[in-house]
Order: C-alpha cells, then structure tokens, then sequence
C-alpha cells in the first residue's frame, strides 16, 4: 500500500492512543516512573486475587478461634495471615447461614476489597449490577444461576463508606476430611462475593 | 428503562486490553503524588456527563476522570518536567499499596445513634459530592454497627478537610425501600455518616 | 454527576436536519397503521439502554424506538408489500392531525380522593411502563384537580387495553421532594393515576 | 479522485443514511405513502408553532369573557379558535400572577402542546432540562435569563398524562392601548413555556 495513504492502514484503538499520550505527558513532566505502573500492574495483575480470599475462608473454616478473630475484627484477622493495603484497610466478615445469604455492591462506584479479591471483574463496575443489586437480588443472582429458596434471607450490603466486605461462604457438606488447601480450591471468588456458592466437593475431588 | 441482565465472563482476564492495565498504574502512581484524595478522584469520575459514564468502560473513566483532575490541578503545566518530589519510586510501589490509607479519625463525644436505633436517611440532594445513595432517602432503616469516626467524603471530596464523622452501618427492609414491588425475604445496608441520619 | 446547563438556541430552526422532520413524518405516518399506542411507543423509547437513550438526540430516540416498534410487530416482513390497508393518505394527513385522540373514558363510581385532600404517591417500582416519575414516589402531596377518567399507561402500554382510572392533579412542595436542598418557595405538580395515590 | 476510492469521499450522516434506508423499506412494504410524510412535516414545519398560542394568550388579555372561558376549560376555548389535535387534545391554561410563576416540564419524555406551540426546542427536550426543573427551577430560569424575586413562587407543572399545560403569562404594563395583534407580537414561545416574559412593550414599538 503507498505510504500516501495511511488512512488505509486500521486505526489504532482510540483508548490505547489515549492513554499512551497521557503516559507519555506524565513521565516527560516527571509526575510519573513508568517502572513503578509496571510494579503497580505486576502486583494486581499476578500477586493479589481471590486465592487470597479463598486462604482466609478456609481458615475460618477450620479454625473456629480464626473464624471468631474475622468476626469480631477482621482488619485485623486477616492481617494476621499478611494480606492488607489499599482497598481493604477496613475490613468486615459477614457469614452466611441456612438461613441469611450475604451479597456484596458498591452502587456508587465499584468499591471491592482488593487485597482479598484481586480487581473487580467486569459485571461488578457494570450499571445493570450496582442498579439491581439492591432492588432484585434473587433475580439477579438467577443470573448467576444461583437460586435461593425463598426461605433464605438476602441481605445485600452497599459499601458506601471505607468499609470492604467479605463473604465467608458456608462450608460444603462432604468435606469433613478435607485439609485446608483442599479446601480453599473449592471457595471461588463469586462465593466471596455472594453471586455464587462454593464448588460442590466433588466436582474437584472427582 | 433499565440495564438488562448482568453478564458474568467465564474466565475474565484481569485486564481486557493492556491499556486498562496503564490506566489502573497511572491512576494509582500519579494519586501517589498528593495533590488529590479517594474522594476527589470518585468525585472526578462520578461528574462526567452521565451519557458518558454510563457509556464509558470502567478504565475509560478512570483515565477521563485522572485527565480532569490533571488539568484541575494543573499539573500537566508544559513549565514543570522537573521529576516530581513525591514521584513514586517503583521500589516504593509494593509498600505503598500494601500500606493503603487508614480512613479512620479519633472523634470526641458520645454517638448520636446506638445499634437498634431506628433511624431516617435524610432527604438531602447536595450539589456537591455525597456518599448518601439517592433510594433510601427519606426511608427507615436500623442501626446495626456503630464503626467510630471516618473521613467524610461530602468534605474531603471538596478539599474541606477531613470533617470526620461517626460512621453506622443502616439496614433497610427491602419492603420499606421498593414498596409491594420488592422480592420478598430481602434487606439492604449502606455504611452512613452520622449527618446523613435523623432520629424517627 | 449532572447534565450540566440548560442551553436554549437562538433563532432555533423546527428541524436541525432532513432527516429529522422524515424522523417526525414516519413515526407519526407509521403510528396511523393502528399496531400500537402512544403509550407503548414511548415504552418502547424508554426502554433503551440509559447510555443509548442519554446520548441519542430527540429524534435519534424517536427512530430507535419505531425501529424496535416494527420489529416487534412483524411490519416489515418482506413478504408482504401490498399497501397497507390503513396507510395514511396524504389528503387525511390534516384530519387525522387536527383530530387528535381523545384520551378520556366514562368511569362509574365516586372518586377515591378529592381535591383538599393530602395524598400519598405510592412507593411502586413496576417493572413495565409507568408514568409515575421516581422523585415523587413515598412522598406526601395534595390533590388540585380531579379530571375524570383516563386510559392507563400503565396497562395500554402492554396491550392491556384502557383499564381507565381516575387522574388527578397532585402539587407537592418542593422542600417536601428535596429536603433543605430545595429552592425556597417552590412546588412541583405531576398528573396521577388513582392507583398511583394513596390516602393519609 | 479515482472511482476506485470512494472511501475518500465524506462519509454520508449515519442518521440520514438510516432514516433513509427506513422509508425506502416502508414504502416498499405498503405502510407508509412519501406523500403522507411530505404532509405531515409541511404542517409542523409551517402551519403549526407558536403563533397560534400566542394569538390565544392575545385575546385572553383583551376578552375577560374568553380567559374566564380558558381557565375553565382550555381545550374547548382553544378549539373554539381552530386550534386543536395531536399533543393537544386535553389542555390546561395556567395564568401567571404576581406571587405566581408557572413552569412547565415533562421529566419523562418531552410532551409539550404541539397546536399551540408548534414542536418542542430542542433544549425542551433535553436531559438537562427536563431533570433539573423540578429540583432547582429558579437556577434553570437563571440560565434563560430570568431571574424572579424570591416572593414569587414557582409552580412547576410535569406533563405525566395527556394533559398539555399552556401558561399565560401576565399582560406587561404600558399595553393598554395596543390592539390584539401588536399584542401577539410580545408573546414567546419560552413566555408560555414559563422560561421566558413577554417583550417588553417599547422593544417592539419603538
């Protein structure tokens, strides 16, 4: 293709130019060391997720005095095992039972505890999620396919301050004998958020 | 009108394109610098023009929302390329974000509410930035959990300070909030600031 | 978030573009067929996506929403061409415009509420159409007016006929809407469907 | 340009594009005559605005008789003129007074008087005006302008039925000996909307 034509070519993706100037404005004004958004990106992109939620939940379930800490002061219980920082310096438990299942939004903006579960996937920031969460959560959760029976309560709770929330699944029958990695690889992020439940055992076991 | 059906991504990657990942550093490597906190940069966000917040992904404003406060605080001035005193160092980035912010403040004096306390979502509409979500003013809820004093976001947002607040955790019925159109057996909290609650 | 000022436009013309007066002529040419009411036609608009819906101009809305209509109805199957049996004709055009449709309806019984009388919008979050505006939902008002019956959106929207009902006049003040942050000396007054209201 | 380029060529509007491609298929499909369409613009486009209402509130300020009869019954006063039809069928005349200024607004779409004000602004229409009107009206009367002393009160009218509202605005001083057709040429459109006043008297005359 002649080089006088280089509309021929595709664009770039808007957002991808967009945002390569700013970088590039930001380290030419010193604002920004691009070495530090490769660290920033490195530490969200391999190092924080939901396995490190899913440690804490399987603590909690086989260790009732944990489980009590996470309860009463779970900045400070989950501290313990190492995880903290930002998007999680406040932290609260809240437990499901037979009867209460908890469900975790932010219709603000999409507050999520980030050293526990990682960045927020797509459909937690999406609008159809922050407006219907707390007006139709069982159909929103049918979304999920997850349908709760009518006895159980839902309780969702809207982060509208500092506060981080973690649901702490119940524990799946069948896994008495199970250890605690075992365990953990059955607790799925969804199941810390309250649009799931954990895998049944013996969908990993099998 | 409404946002249709939530739609879950099997496998999600944790960024769809390697300039949401630039975005999320950028935004957390210049907020490094001081010049603005978390409830201004929300505040940034949260004033787009709403046919452009809600046709924006989330990284995409995220970076608008960086851009303006860029410019509001004139830092991309041509004059500065000198390197920032506060830039952050890489070697610094792993303790920083571990560190997070602490949010709490000492506050003096009893709490106006105790858990059990029913209670009322003001009726406000400030103009300004506010953390008070629009459907439960005006609506009853119960006191559950009294958390101590809090930076208040209407304040800080504006560079008023911290102007801290006890903070309480207000639930909701789901009846009382969305009347005989709301699913049965269902109940919702938000985390308020005391000046956003009246006694009933 | 807002929407920013409201900005009137000198010498505005009728019709910014060609294609919006043919925008006008076929919504109002393809409504005379007779598949669907004015009330389902606005339910269709309003039930695009809000980022759809807020970034669409007038018109834009109103193609979007005829779009949705014909598909809906089945108008534009390809195997029928022959003329419509209701096609609008150019010689009715003036008639049909200058008749208008009358939207009243005969209704037995007294009416529940009278003009004095203090009112309560209900707290309903219908998943169809509505003509009850959100921010008067759970609010107190008084009725001004009592103006016989009228079809229902709520019901003709979805093909379930008139179901008429009462409207009526209700004024709300405005600190009673919104609280400290309404302007002084203000009141806002909707038209509302019987069963939108309840007693004090 | 060689006609192997037409990519070259300015692309065509994508609204005009559609709407045409829109009419072709229900032409071709027997439902809508091009004629009929052509009709119903020319009728908007020149026969019906806001001269018409303006000859309404005209004759209210000179006939007591006829302003008594449009407080009464709007829809059949007006229609006694020749005016009447579609976005028009059941009208409300709403007189200004000196403590009363009324505004009116459709927050949920844009209904607006079509027979005596022709079709709505474009600003009438828009998510701006239509949500602020109601909760800071007098900041919205601001940006037309129009600042009213704080012991007037503002009555907002939202046209959430069929009923379509026409406000009167009060007869400026100094008119007293002008006949009903120098008066018409005072009344806006935005004065019997509410955003605006008549003109003042002395910016017509002189």
């Amino acid at each position: 293709m002649p080089h006088d034509h280089p509309h021929h070519d595709a664009p770039p993706d808007p957002m991808t130019e967009r945002v390569r100037q700013l970088e590039e404005r930001l380290v030419a004004q010193g604002l920004v060391d691009p070495a530090a958004v490769d660290a920033i990106i490195e530490t969200y992109a391999e190092k924080v997720g939901p396995r490190t939620g899913a440690a804490v939940v399987a603590r909690a379930w086989t260790d009732p005095e944990f489980a009590d800490w996470l309860a009463r002061d779970a900045t400070a219980a989950i501290g313990s095992m190492g995880y903290a920082g930002r998007q999680g310096e406040h932290m609260q438990a809240v437990f499901n039972t037979p009867t209460l299942h908890n469900l975790i939004v932010c219709t603000l903006c999409s507050c999520y505890p980030w050293p526990v579960l990682g960045l927020p996937p797509v459909w937690y920031k999406s609008p159809a999620y922050r407006s219907r969460a707390v007006i139709e959560p069982r159909a929103v959760l049918a979304e999920f396919g997850l349908e709760l029976p009518p006895q159980v309560q839902i309780r969702v709770w809207d982060s509208t301050a500092e506060l981080r929330y973690l649901v702490i699944p119940m524990r799946p029958e069948g896994t008495e004998e199970m250890t605690v990695d075992e365990l953990a690889a059955l607790i799925t992020r969804d199941s810390m958020v309250g649009t799931g439940l954990p895998v049944a055992p013996e969908r990993v076991s099998g | 009108m409404g946002f249709g059906p939530v739609r879950p991504e099997v496998n999600e990657p944790v960024f769809h394109a390697a300039w949401e990942a630039r975005a999320l550093g950028l935004t957390l490597a210049t907020g490094a610098l001081g010049h603005w906190n978390i409830d201004e940069s929300r505040h940034a966000r949260e004033s787009l023009p709403p046919a452009v917040y809600l046709s924006s992904s989330y990284y995409e404003i995220w970076i608008r929302g960086l851009e303006a406060l860029l410019d509001r605080h004139g830092l991309l001035d041509p004059a500065a390329s000198v390197p920032h005193p506060r830039r952050l160092a890489p070697g610094a980035v792993a303790q920083v974000l571990a560190a997070g912010t602490d949010y709490t403040r000492p506050i003096a004096g009893p709490p106006r509410f105790r858990p059990g306390d029913r209670v009322r979502a003001r009726n406000i509409h400030p103009r300004g930035h506010t953390r008070l979500p629009r459907y439960v003013r005006g609506h009853a809820g119960i006191v559950e959990a009294e958390h101590g004093g809090f930076v208040l976001p209407d304040a800080n947002a504006h560079g008023q300070g911290d102007a801290p607040e006890r903070l309480y955790t207000v639930v909701f019925d789901g009846a009382d909030l969305w009347g005989p159109d709301a699913e049965p057996g269902t109940s919702v909290s938000v985390d308020a600031w005391e000046s956003y609650l009246e006694p009933i």
